[in-house]
């Protein structure tokens, strides 16, 4: 309501917010460019609704109070009429309280924590794949075509890797797979303790969800000490394919970005994301575009910025994005197929599509 | 038994890592009285200017790693420079400021590398072999085993400077009072400007070895610092031998921790371990004399 | 007489602010602005007044927020999580207090640091309780009979109330006997205990107080925010208090509170700078130290020493 | 030969010396008097380089070594003792000497001079493996003045080197002082104790607040009435 | 009864026997003196009775109580003072506020006042001023109270540790080179101070190597040597005993 008069200007404002600065920013300043490259896009085509979209951006670190404080300016200073952000889950719970109150849409294909999508707050639209959910879509299918008996999790402990761990390693045990739990702290260099540990208990498959940096240094310890088992991530980062490729050999996905899926919108985006950054995208920033997909095909169903309108419209998406096919729960809750694929000489192909049921 | 031996390894490699953080560190607590919240950058960016020596000019990886690590000793130069500033403020304020103004440094110049180098991480590429190879049944590789020779003779080189050498015994001086180190005719700038190269160089050697054995990201001198912090209370604030055994101990220590309780506690053990050498015995473990 | 004046008009502003504010994000930023107020002056007690460098400080800030959290999303209220954390920093700060100011300089230092850090690896690792870095969500408002603490407005008293308190009780403190034997232990310690100062004692009510009032703080950003999660006893955070006690002058009881406002400003004025703000904090950091180290009240006070304030003023009244 | 001339110096704002003029001359030893605070202490901190000079001029050997360092005056041959007797405490007393013999890299000298210096104080040889920090108050006055004469310098400074000793350890340090002089060192010593000031030099200089009040030879010095009345309790 | 008594005290550090079976008394409302070469353990015998250090063996009785090992800031509250060797006050307070310090132990306002009557915590602040300025008198420095303590010249820095020592309105006052570095003028005076303070009700136990004034002033000597008891009795026996003179006085001590 505070914003009704926002209509009546001749741009339309949408705040980002992203870690910017720290050890997130890696993913951050990706994120950001996938963001303003397709307001590019549009703003080159004519814009929406007849006028030109205005970024405002914001540096919330991946946490909580600064993430919510620059929500706070953006929404009450800057005038946005969407959000789009904040990376992390932690982050992103600052924003929830503050787009609720002023009624502002935030769009999320990134946060994967349940817990905010669960709160049932009206104004956050979140459609990212839930570990809860990949984990019920993809572990019977990968228990039983790897025939796996014995497993480990080896996880960075951050907000959703954490989550993941428990998911799948509740999931496995529940089809009788052995697992044990292991995770490492942000800005581990050193891995051997772990891979000791690991070489001990000898499980057949590791399933593994980190930072696609410290990805690359655990890929190559593991292969150091002389591991022979098999390995299952959700995504493959575009690092590890660059700097891992001997590491990763054979490595399973169960994964909700797959740079080579081949529909019109993912080959659009991933070329014009490698001609404009000259680096693949990989899954977080599949989920920012998507989430300006999404935000943009609301607008223009909407055809106003008006917030209980185009609350509407985002609930009623149902489009193709980088990642697959969305539509929205009542509550707000999107999701899209999860597909298994395997890395082999240099490419990534997928193995298996599972359909999306709801989360 | 054999997890316990191979866990035991890989103790003594990343402890040989914190003998050389914590060295320097510890020296330059000693002559200096300076708390260097800085000396954990110094080791990132050794780390990062031997990246750039050996992956990008394709140097040599000794030579990329002795003119790196003299850079971070120019660089720590200019800082003792500016720090010496604070020598008139009186002790107790000197300590106090000091530590603020390198917390302010570490600030800029981890944020600084992190914006200019990008937050990714990389490899310094050593071009020795990192195959695993079988010790028994211990798993090892050839840059480990360089990893622990390079730390132990460097210490032990520099060990016995300090304690027998002409230099040595003058910066041992300069530890304790400068205005009597200078009525003997030393030259206490020099000393202090000496003291903190050989820290930063010996902190950059770390960083650089770890890079190399590892990986190196702009604010991988945050931990290590802290890590760095342990050792010396380990040892004894101001003493290198005690540098040596506390940063050997703590190695495995957390080794044998993140292999038997939980790794996410291998880090919050420095810690406990540091309040705990306080509470019992404040000179550290290995230090013989008592202030 | 003066101060008190000058003191009560300050209230009076401080309560019609809000009328005179129609932007939510002032409102917001002036909230921040109370409990980095409430951070800074209990830092100051201990970094200021006692003389040691305490960098362990936001951990006391955490573990209020932290007990609140698990408080009132188990069903007891905001108030009950108030009392539980002011007597869980009581208990941890007279604890810990006893073990790390024996220690002095450098010691005090890293072991302060250390305390910190252990309780954060603790609260990020320790997944039943604290969920680890997915944090404690959802944390109930502040309510009090049938009245939420929902508006920016509303709470805003509530903190600025408790800032106000805090700031009276710490110059309270100071001014007492209490207050000179921290001075005196500082200068000499020795000495003082000739004279009768038993210095464990009264550095540790320095050091309880301190604990406490950052435990006030956290339980007021635990129930602003909504969100509790080991960045609220993070490093950055103990950086970002100390800043302020520098910055505003360190021994002095007006210095925190303008550092407390410049360094929750400042941000919002740097955000241009992009991710080169964290440097730029750095070096601000950096170059007080070097030129300015008893920060704005330093500042304020040559100007007063050097009389150019005062024949600013003479200088008016003769033209006059 | 040491010079002053017109020497003043400040402690900040505060000026502390004024238009100090001294000479020691070859051989010679010359005694500082002065009540407290009169600067006796900021005059050798002057001359050994610690206290910059606003204005004057001071000569050593006929070169000007106004504005040298500490440490390269040390190399000059200008040594002192302080008196809140800074030694290292965490060093034994032997390595104290040793870095007392810092300038000096002949064995042969270091050894003579140490030998020297525990002929003149038997408990140092005593301790000499002992931490400094141990010795009592008048054991590290002893090793201040026998680290001073390590180096064998040109001039030898001692600031209140009574301070805190036993009457039979003042004893033996005049004798020291004695000895010393007869190798043909210069001498410049403060002292508030009148016993052992006047009782080797050859030369007084008395200062009051900052100035020269009163110089001359000893004998002269000693008869003078307004110093007997001020400091020999007459 | 004598005040203060030292029974077969010890004090070894590490492997150092800094004192060795001292056993001594003071009377009440005397000036009692421990002499003794440099090293003897004058300073470790004062900083065992004022609880600076903790006894091997032995034990110290004051006023008729066992005080052994009682921590240093627990003897004002016995009325037990001291001054320190190298005396540095408190070096950034003003000299008035430094002596009122001594009588914050008093404790007349609690924790409860000092938040809550900021009335009560000024009266008595004001209160303590005037005590220190009557102290400050007493030592012949109340032209100095509102210098800065580091601003003194040693001479007087000793007087304002005697003056923060008086203001504890101490019993015992123990005193560890108060001449040192003064000149002949500043001892007299000195010696008219501790004559006053004697003649007030306070007993004194000195330790000083400056033989003038312990000659003049005190009634009994101790005289210690390498941590043990080589001597006791009057300046007269003292000054005629041939062990002293050989330990400790030398060859001038006819002179003095
Ligand atoms: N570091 C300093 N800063 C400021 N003033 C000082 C400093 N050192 C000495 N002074 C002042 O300078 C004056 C001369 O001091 P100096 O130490 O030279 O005297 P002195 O003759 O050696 O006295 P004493 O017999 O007490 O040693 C004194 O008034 C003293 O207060
Ligand atoms: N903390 C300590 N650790 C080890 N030895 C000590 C310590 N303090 C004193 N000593 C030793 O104990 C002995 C007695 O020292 P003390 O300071 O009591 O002497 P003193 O009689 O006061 O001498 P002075 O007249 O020189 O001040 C000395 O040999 C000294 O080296
Ligand atoms: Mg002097
Ligand atoms: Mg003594």
């Amino acid at each position: 309501p505070s914003n009704g008069t926002a209509d009546a200007s001749d741009k339309i404002l949408i705040g980002v917010i992203e870690p910017l600065s720290g050890p997130e920013s890696y993913d951050g300043l990706r994120m950001l460019e996938a963001v303003k490259m397709i307001t590019e896009q549009v703003n080159a085509d004519g814009g929406l609704l007849g006028k030109q979209i205005e970024l405002k951006i914001e540096d919330g670190a991946a946490k909580t109070a600064e993430s919510a404080s620059a929500a706070e300016k953006l929404v009450t200073k800057d005038k946005v009429q969407a959000l789009i952000g904040a990376y992390a889950s932690t982050a992103t719970a600052g924003l929830l309280p503050i787009v609720a109150k002023y009624e502002i849409p935030l769009v999320n294909g990134v946060s994967q924590d349940e817990k905010l999508a669960l709160q049932g707050n009206k104004w956050y639209f979140s459609f990212t794949l839930m570990n809860s959910t990949i984990a019920k879509m993809a572990i019977p299918e990968l228990v039983k075509s790897l025939n796996i008996k014995k497993a480990a999790t080896v996880v960075i402990n951050s907000d959703a890797e954490i989550e993941y761990s428990d998911v799948y390693a509740k999931g496995l045990s529940a089809l009788g797979v052995e697992v044990s739990q292991n995770s490492f702290p942000e800005g581990t260099q050193d891995f051997s303790s772990i891979l000791t540990k690991i070489k001990e208990e000898a499980p057949d498959t590791l399933f593994i969800n980190m930072g696609s940096n410290e990805g690359v240094n655990f890929l190559k310890q593991l292969y150091q000490s002389g591991y022979k088992g098999k390995l299952v991530a959700s995504d493959l980062y575009q690092q590890w394919a660059d700097e891992a490729t001997k590491e990763i050999d054979g490595m399973y996905f169960a994964a909700r970005y797959v740079l080579t899926q081949d529909t019109p919108v993912n080959k659009k985006f991933a070329e014009d994301f490698k001609a404009r950054t000259g680096k693949y995208p990989d899954d977080s920033v599949a989920g920012d575009y998507d989430s300006m997909l999404v935000l943009f095909d609301a607008i223009k169903r909407a055809g106003t910025m008006e917030p209980q309108a185009l609350r509407e419209a985002i609930l009623k998406t149902d489009m193709d994005i980088t990642r697959g096919h969305i539509k929205f729960d009542a509550n707000g809750r999107g999701g899209f197929d999860c597909k298994i694929s395997q890395f082999k000489n240099g490419n990534i192909a997928i193995i298996k599509t599972i359909p999306f049921t709801g989360v | 038994m054999v997890e316990l031996s191979q866990q035991i390894f890989n103790g003594l490699v990343i402890g040989s890592v914190y003998i050389l953080m914590a060295g320097g560190l510890t020296i330059i607590f000693g002559v200096m009285n300076i708390v260097n919240f800085a000396h954990g950058e110094f080791y990132m960016l050794g780390a990062y200017l031997a990246y750039v020596l050996i992956n990008v000019l394709n140097l040599n990886f000794f030579a990329g790693l002795l003119m790196a690590s003299v850079l971070v000793g120019l660089i720590g130069i200019i800082v003792e420079r500016i720090l010496d500033h604070f020598g008139d403020r009186g002790e107790t304020e000197y300590v106090y400021y000091t530590i603020l103004a390198t917390v302010g440094l570490s600030m800029i110049i981890a944020n600084t590398v992190n914006v200019v180098a990008g937050p990714s991480q990389h490899q310094i590429i050593s071009g020795i072999a990192t195959d695993p190879i079988m010790v028994g049944p211990i798993i090892v590789t050839q840059f480990k085993i360089l990893v622990i020779v390079m730390a132990f003779s460097i210490s032990a080189i520099f060990g016995l400077f300090l304690k027998y050498s002409r230099y040595g015994k003058a910066m041992r001086a300069t530890f304790e009072n400068k205005e009597a180190a200078a009525s003997v005719g030393i030259k206490v700038s020099t000393i202090n400007m000496v003291t903190f190269a050989i820290g930063s160089f010996l902190v950059s050697i770390g960083g650089i070895l770890v890079g190399s054995m590892f990986n190196i990201y702009p604010f991988m001198g945050i931990t290590a610092n802290l890590k760095a912090f342990a050792v010396v209370i380990l040892g004894g604030l101001g003493s290198f031998g005690g540098a040596v055994l506390g940063g050997i101990m703590l190695g495995v220590i957390e080794s044998i921790t993140a292999g038997y309780l939980n790794v996410g506690y291998k880090d919050a053990v420095s810690f406990i371990l540091i309040i705990l050498v306080l509470m019992f015995k404040p000179s550290g473990l290995f230090n013989k004399i008592s202030k | 007489m003066k101060k008190n004046w000058v003191f009560l008009i300050g209230i009076a502003l401080l309560a019609i602010l809000p009328l005179a504010i129609s932007s939510q994000y002032i409102m917001h930023l002036l909230i921040l602005i109370a409990i980095n107020v409430i951070y800074a002056s209990s830092l100051n007690l201990i970094s200021g007044y006692v003389g040691e460098l305490s960098l362990g400080h936001a951990a006391f800030a955490g573990l209020a927020a932290y007990t609140t959290a698990l408080i009132s999303l188990n069903g007891g209220s905001a108030w009950l999580g108030l009392i539980a954390g002011i007597l869980v920093t009581l208990a941890v700060s007279y604890f810990f207090g006893k073990i790390v100011l024996r220690l002095r300089g450098a010691y005090f230092v890293i072991t302060s640091s250390a305390f910190q850090m252990a309780l954060f690896y603790l609260a990020s690792n320790w997944l039943s309780v604290t969920r680890g870095p997915m944090g404690l969500l959802n944390i109930p408002k502040v309510a009090i009979g049938g009245f939420v603490f929902e508006s920016k407005t509303s709470f805003y008293f509530l903190s600025v109330i408790i800032a106000i308190i805090v700031v009276v009780a710490c110059r309270r403190l100071v001014k007492s006997p209490i207050g000179e034997t921290w001075v005196a232990v500082r200068e000499n310690e020795n000495l003082a205990a000739a004279v009768g100062i038993n210095r464990a004692k009264y550095t540790r009510i320095a050091f309880v107080f301190a604990g406490v009032f950052a435990g006030i703080g956290g339980w007021l950003i635990a129930h602003y925010i909504g969100v509790v999660s080991p960045d609220n006893m993070s490093y950055n955070l103990i950086v970002s208090m100390m800043l302020m006690v520098v910055i505003g002058g360190r021994g002095t009881i007006a210095g925190p509170v303008i550092g407390a406002v410049l360094i929750t400003l400042l941000p919002e004025y740097l955000r241009w700078m992009g991710n080169w703000r964290m440097s730029v904090y750095g070096l601000i950091l950096f170059l007080m130290v070097i030129f300015l180290p008893g920060g704005i009240m330093q500042l304020w006070s040559t100007i007063k020493n050097k009389g150019v304030f005062s024949s600013w003023v003479r200088s008016k009244k003769e033209v006059n | 030969m040491l010079k002053l001339t017109n020497i003043n110096a400040c402690y900040g704002k505060v000026q502390v010396l004024f238009d100090v003029s001294l000479e020691v001359h070859p051989g010679e030893m010359v005694t500082l008097l002065g009540a407290n605070g009169a600067g006796k202490s900021t005059t050798q901190r002057v001359i050994s380089g610690v206290l910059p000079v606003i204005s004057g001029e001071i000569e050593f050997f006929g070169k000007s070594i106004k504005g040298m360092s500490a440490d390269s005056l040390v190399r000059q041959g200008i040594r002192r003792t302080i008196e809140t007797k800074a030694i290292f405490k965490n060093m034994t007393v032997q390595e104290n000497l040793e870095v007392g013999a810092f300038i000096t890299k002949d064995k042969n000298t270091i050894d003579t001079q140490m030998s020297y210096v525990f002929h003149l104080f038997k408990v140092l040889q005593e301790k000499r493996k002992q931490p400094a920090g141990q010795l009592s108050g008048g054991q590290q006055q002893m090793l201040a003045i026998g680290r001073a004469l390590m180096s064998k310098p040109r001039l030898l400074m001692f600031d209140e080197p009574s301070l805190g000793l036993a009457p039979i350890l003042i004893d033996q340090i005049s004798d020291a002082l004695g000895e010393i002089k007869q190798t043909g060192v210069m001498i410049l010593l403060s002292e508030q104790n009148v016993n052992l000031g006047l009782k080797l030099a050859d030369r007084v200089y008395v200062l009051e607040t900052g100035h020269v009040a009163l110089e001359g030879k000893t004998e002269d010095v000693k008869s003078d009435n307004r110093i007997k009345k001020a400091y020999l309790g007459g | 009864m004598p005040l203060l008594e030292i029974n077969h005290l010890t004090k070894y550090f590490g492997g150092v026997h800094a004192v060795r079976d001292v056993s001594m008394t003071v009377e009440p409302l005397s000036i009692t003196a421990i002499i003794g070469p440099n090293g003897a353990g004058k300073t470790t015998v004062l900083n065992l009775i004022s609880g600076l250090y903790k006894p091997t063996v032995g034990e110290i009785i004051y006023d008729g109580q066992n005080i052994t090992g009682f921590p240093a800031h627990d003897l004002a509250n016995l009325k037990i003072a001291r001054t320190f060797q190298l005396a540095k006050s408190f070096p950034e307070m003003n000299v008035v506020d430094a002596v009122s310090v001594a009588q914050i132990y008093m404790n007349r306002v609690n924790l409860f006042d000092s938040i809550f009557k900021p009335k009560k915590v000024e009266m008595w602040k004001e209160e303590r001023k005037e005590n220190s300025l009557k102290a400050l008198k007493l030592v012949g420095l109340e032209q100095r109270a509102n210098e800065k303590c580091k601003n003194l010249p040693h001479g007087e820095q000793m007087a304002l540790e005697m003056a923060i020592a008086v203001a504890t309105e101490a019993k015992l006052l123990l005193l560890d080179e108060p001449a040192s570095g003064l000149n002949t003028v500043e001892i007299v005076n000195l010696m008219e101070t501790l004559k006053n303070l004697k003649n007030q009700g306070v007993t004194i136990l000195i330790v000083e190597h400056h033989m003038d004034l312990v000659m003049k002033i005190c009634e009994k000597i101790t005289v210690l040597n390498d941590g043990e008891k080589i001597a006791e009795g009057t300046p007269y026996e003292i000054q005629n005993d041939p062990i002293v003179i050989e330990a400790y006085l030398g060859r001038d001590s006819a002179s003095a």
